[in-house]
């Protein structure tokens, strides 16, 4: 697969092909956080993404840095709840990672990948199992950090990322929740799917798409 | 759904709207970034008191900013904790310079929202200590987990901490107070329904006719166990029952006994409730010194209710009387 | 049908017993015949104040008998008057010497049953005035009807009565200054759904999804008409029309909204429904000088809302500014 | 048709009967209550005529004046709502027709019935039509008065003011009400039977009951 640079435009790209598929699963995420949280959170990501939107009509970002420096304000200001802090601290630490740099190499990338989950343990405390998104972004900072060093190009790092973080988010469905809302239910949370584990999987495929030229 | 809306996302802002016309001779609304601060705000020399979190709990918390409670409330979206852009300004709204209390629900969105807004208005030189409230025994504390909830309690918290910021106690005295109500408060909840948030617009869970929901915090949450209906001495006996094994009293000990409705209950049912509970703690040999019955911290229309029991000391006694001149919560004055 | 109570036929002796102790310190009940009266009464020289009616409007009338209201309330069973032998003793407790005022909200079971009363009482020695209550713009006002019902005025009434009460006005004052408020408030009401009598078991009547009923009184009786669901500026706007049409307001005049909740509403949609009235209210040029929103008289868990527009004069406005101390309203005090 | 003489005996049995009948019917004068009102007709009239019962436990009136009397006090002060006073004034009136008569002569009962129906309208206000308790009384009365005149005895003036109050109870379906609150609903009102129309038809149709020499 050979995909695009990740460059500016493409972390612009994956911001807005994000806002799509969060407005698209609205819904679904709603239906997963009703379950065993609170009905909020396709809410939740839908206006923080559709925010980034409309910012990104006002000033366009000269690197993925400032890319994700802007995603990381707007999800910090505009979500709330869990998520905001949390998605918003992500891409906050993914962009002091990649700092500066016009255009990201597969080991850039999958070093602004753990530097976006080290940030989220870091402010939820969540450990691998406890069905939160770090089940999502775990294996994909994994399988990213993989390709690149088996020497996978940008779009198949995010490919294999974004596939780990599918099969991250299916794998929450038997867990009994230990961190965020879902924990509240107990054992009675085992047998649905962690709602950030399953937006976490629809923003890391949306980057992926966006690395193989996928237009927004 | 059925509700007396206009536009689902338009919810907060008009209702804040209509709250801040409604009671204009006690609060100040700011719009964007969304909070309202008391019409006197920052009392020179008081501390400054906040709270906030997920709209849809009204009154709390919007409903106790005033004289004797709170300086500023933070609304966020329906059920979804505010963000620090609202915060960091309602706290620099309430600081006189004393520094402010962030009165905070025990939730993973609440904390961590408060915890960045509180280091940014640190470092813009307001001093901020958190009581985190934590009061929900249908909850395992553990720390593996994120804990209990902050429910009922918060309303007991909020009143005594802001009549100790009223009388002039310093920064870490009015910490301290609400921490100790905190901790001597436990409350437990029940659902005869859900609740409908506006922009799913599906209950939050499902109960047939004859299912209720033991142990449910104030999000249209499910709780901790359907069990079949019940009379309601019997519910109120499974809402004592382990509040009184985590709170362990002593007979003779003096509390105050809140019977709160989650939103959908008539006044009448809660006051069958308060009926059985004061059965129950005059029996266990406790004296029921202080008494509220009401919708003081909801969860949209859900029929159910919360009974808190708080240990009282003398001091706590005498802030709770202390007066308080709120939209919810008025004497006094 | 799921509620918090007991047994359906014990609903409103255990209501008023849990009330009873959880107000003890304004309250003294008596349970047959059931009436609740102030602590205080008789008010040495005052005039006393009664009112009552079928139990399931809470906080009505209970909740508002204390300090500057009600001396004494009356209730009946859920949504059926009292009667004349809880009425007479009532009456008679209530009454210091100066007479009694009996707000009597116009339905033809409060009204024979208060008619029987104060001919009694009356036989007894105590003079009686009775003050009818008929706001509601829903029905007709005619001579061949049952005419219209006393609805949300009936809150405004007692208030502002019992001010005059509290200040020491004589008989016929007292009941001139509660027959003016009532000259002067008009009130409409909206149910999106309907409420369950517990000896019935069933829901008063059936509302689909889309549908509403506008002009439903306090008792689950079906309103005027059923129509479409609408967004709550257009359901606001078609409780203030009547009312405006009716009541005849002048540009300038002042007025008090009151925007109250039949049960099962949340605050938050009162204050967007609030937002909107003050919107068309001011458009036609009134000014708001007192506002009240909140669950203040209800049916059971119905969701739904009135709205009263009350026509102030300088009396009304310092009438209703007088210090209240009851457990359902209290300022000042 | 020849009947028990219309004694103490047939009161306190007229009222067991009516008391047995309403209970029986409680749930459908609710419902009919619950169209058009606001559903505890049938609660009112059970808990007034149990009370009745209990009351007859403890004393044993000595004639049919007595008997009214207890049963309109008791309805008076257990009942509330319209039904209390209304029916309270109507059995008060008819004590005071029979006086202290040992047992009741069909002029008499009829003329018994004619008071009780005079009490209602005093009290209530409701001419014929308005869809109350007063269009099952009025056929009623008129009925009761023709039969005595035309020689009936007792059970046969009762039989004959039970039929009218029957159909009178059904010609209210129609009608638009204009006492009482189902005079709110306006024109909804007309396609339901009048709660109080249907019970005074129950009662009118124990007192025959009775009169035929049917036990409580
Ligand atoms: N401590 C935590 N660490 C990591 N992720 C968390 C934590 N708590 C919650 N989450 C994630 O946040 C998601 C819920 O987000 P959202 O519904 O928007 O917020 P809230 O729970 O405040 O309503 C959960 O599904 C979970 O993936
Ligand atoms: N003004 C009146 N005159 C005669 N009967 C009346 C009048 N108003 C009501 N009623 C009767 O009372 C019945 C309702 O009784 P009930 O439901 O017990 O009382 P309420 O209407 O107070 O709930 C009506 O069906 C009607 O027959
Ligand atoms: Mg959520
Ligand atoms: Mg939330
Ligand atoms: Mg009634
Ligand atoms: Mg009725």
């Amino acid at each position: 697969m050979v995909g695009q640079p990740l460059d500016a435009a493409w972390a612009i790209a994956w911001l807005k092909l994000s806002a799509a598929v969060v407005a698209e699963n609205r819904l679904r995420l709603i239906e997963l956080d009703r379950s065993i949280g609170d009905g909020d959170h396709g809410e939740n990501m839908d206006r923080g993404f559709a925010a980034i939107v409309a910012k990104l009509a006002e000033e366009t970002p000269a690197t993925p840095g400032a890319a994700f420096k802007l995603a990381a304000m707007t999800l910090m200001s505009k979500v709330g709840g869990a998520a905001g802090p949390l998605y918003g601290t992500a891409f906050l630490r993914a962009a002091t990672a990649v700092g500066e740099s016009a255009t990201l190499d597969p080991a850039a990338l999958a070093g602004a990948l753990a530097a976006a989950r080290d940030g989220v343990v870091a402010r939820g405390k969540a450990e691998l199992g406890d069905k939160t998104m770090v089940d999502a972004w775990s294996p994909a900072v994994d399988a990213a950090a993989s390709a690149a060093a088996a020497g996978a190009d940008g779009a198949a790092v995010l490919d294999a990322a974004a596939e780990a973080a599918e099969a991250g988010a299916v794998a929450t469905d038997p867990l009994t929740a230990r961190k965020g809302r879902a924990s509240y239910l107990g054992e009675r949370s085992a047998g649905h799917r962690d709602p950030g584990a399953a937006s976490s999987a629809l923003i890391l495929r949306a980057a992926a798409r966006a690395a193989a030229g996928e237009a927004a | 759904m059925k509700k007396l809306i206009n536009d689902p996302r338009a919810v907060v802002d008009e209702s804040v709207e209509g709250f801040g016309l409604a009671h204009a001779d006690l609060v100040t609304v700011s719009m964007d970034p969304m909070f309202i601060t008391r019409k006197d705000a920052p009392a020179p020399g008081k501390v400054g008191l906040i709270s906030g979190g997920g709209s849809g709990h009204e009154p709390l918390h919007a409903g106790y900013v005033g004289l004797g409670m709170l300086t500023a409330a933070v609304p966020g979206a329906v059920f979804t904790s505010p963000t620090p852009d609202q915060i960091i300004p309602a706290t620099i709204a309430a600081n006189s310079g004393a520094g402010v209390v962030h009165i905070v629900k025990n939730y993973t969105g609440d904390v961590l929202n408060f915890e960045t807004a509180a280091e940014m208005a640190q470092a813009e030189g307001v001093e901020v200590r958190t009581v985190l409230v934590n009061d929900d025994v249908a909850v395992e504390d553990s720390l593996y987990t994120a804990g209990r909830r902050g429910v009922g309690g918060t309303v007991l918290v909020e009143k005594i901490a802001g009549a100790a910021a009223e009388r002039g106690d310093d920064l870490d005295a009015v910490a301290a107070i609400g921490q100790r109500v905190n901790d001597n408060v436990r409350t437990m909840g029940v659902a005869l329904s859900a609740c409908t948030v506006p922009h799913a617009g599906v209950p939050s869970f499902e109960l047939t006719e004859d299912e209720i929901e033991i142990g449910i915090g104030i999000h249209g949450e499910p709780g901790r166990h359907k069990i079949p209906m019940e009379n309601a001495d019997g519910i109120t006996d499974r809402l004592l029952e382990p509040i009184l094994a985590d709170l362990k009293p002593s007979a003779g000990d003096k509390v105050l006994l809140f019977v709160n409705g989650m939103g959908g209950t008539p006044a009448s049912e809660l006051y069958i409730v308060y009926r059985r509970a004061r059965q129950i703690l005059e029996a266990a040999g406790l004296t029921v010194e202080r008494s509220l019955v009401g919708n003081y911290i909801t969860a949209l229309e859900m029929q159910g209710c919360s009974v808190s029991v708080l240990r009282l000391d003398d001091e706590m006694t005498a802030l709770w009387d202390a007066p308080v001149h709120t939209a919810a919560l008025r004497w006094g004055v």
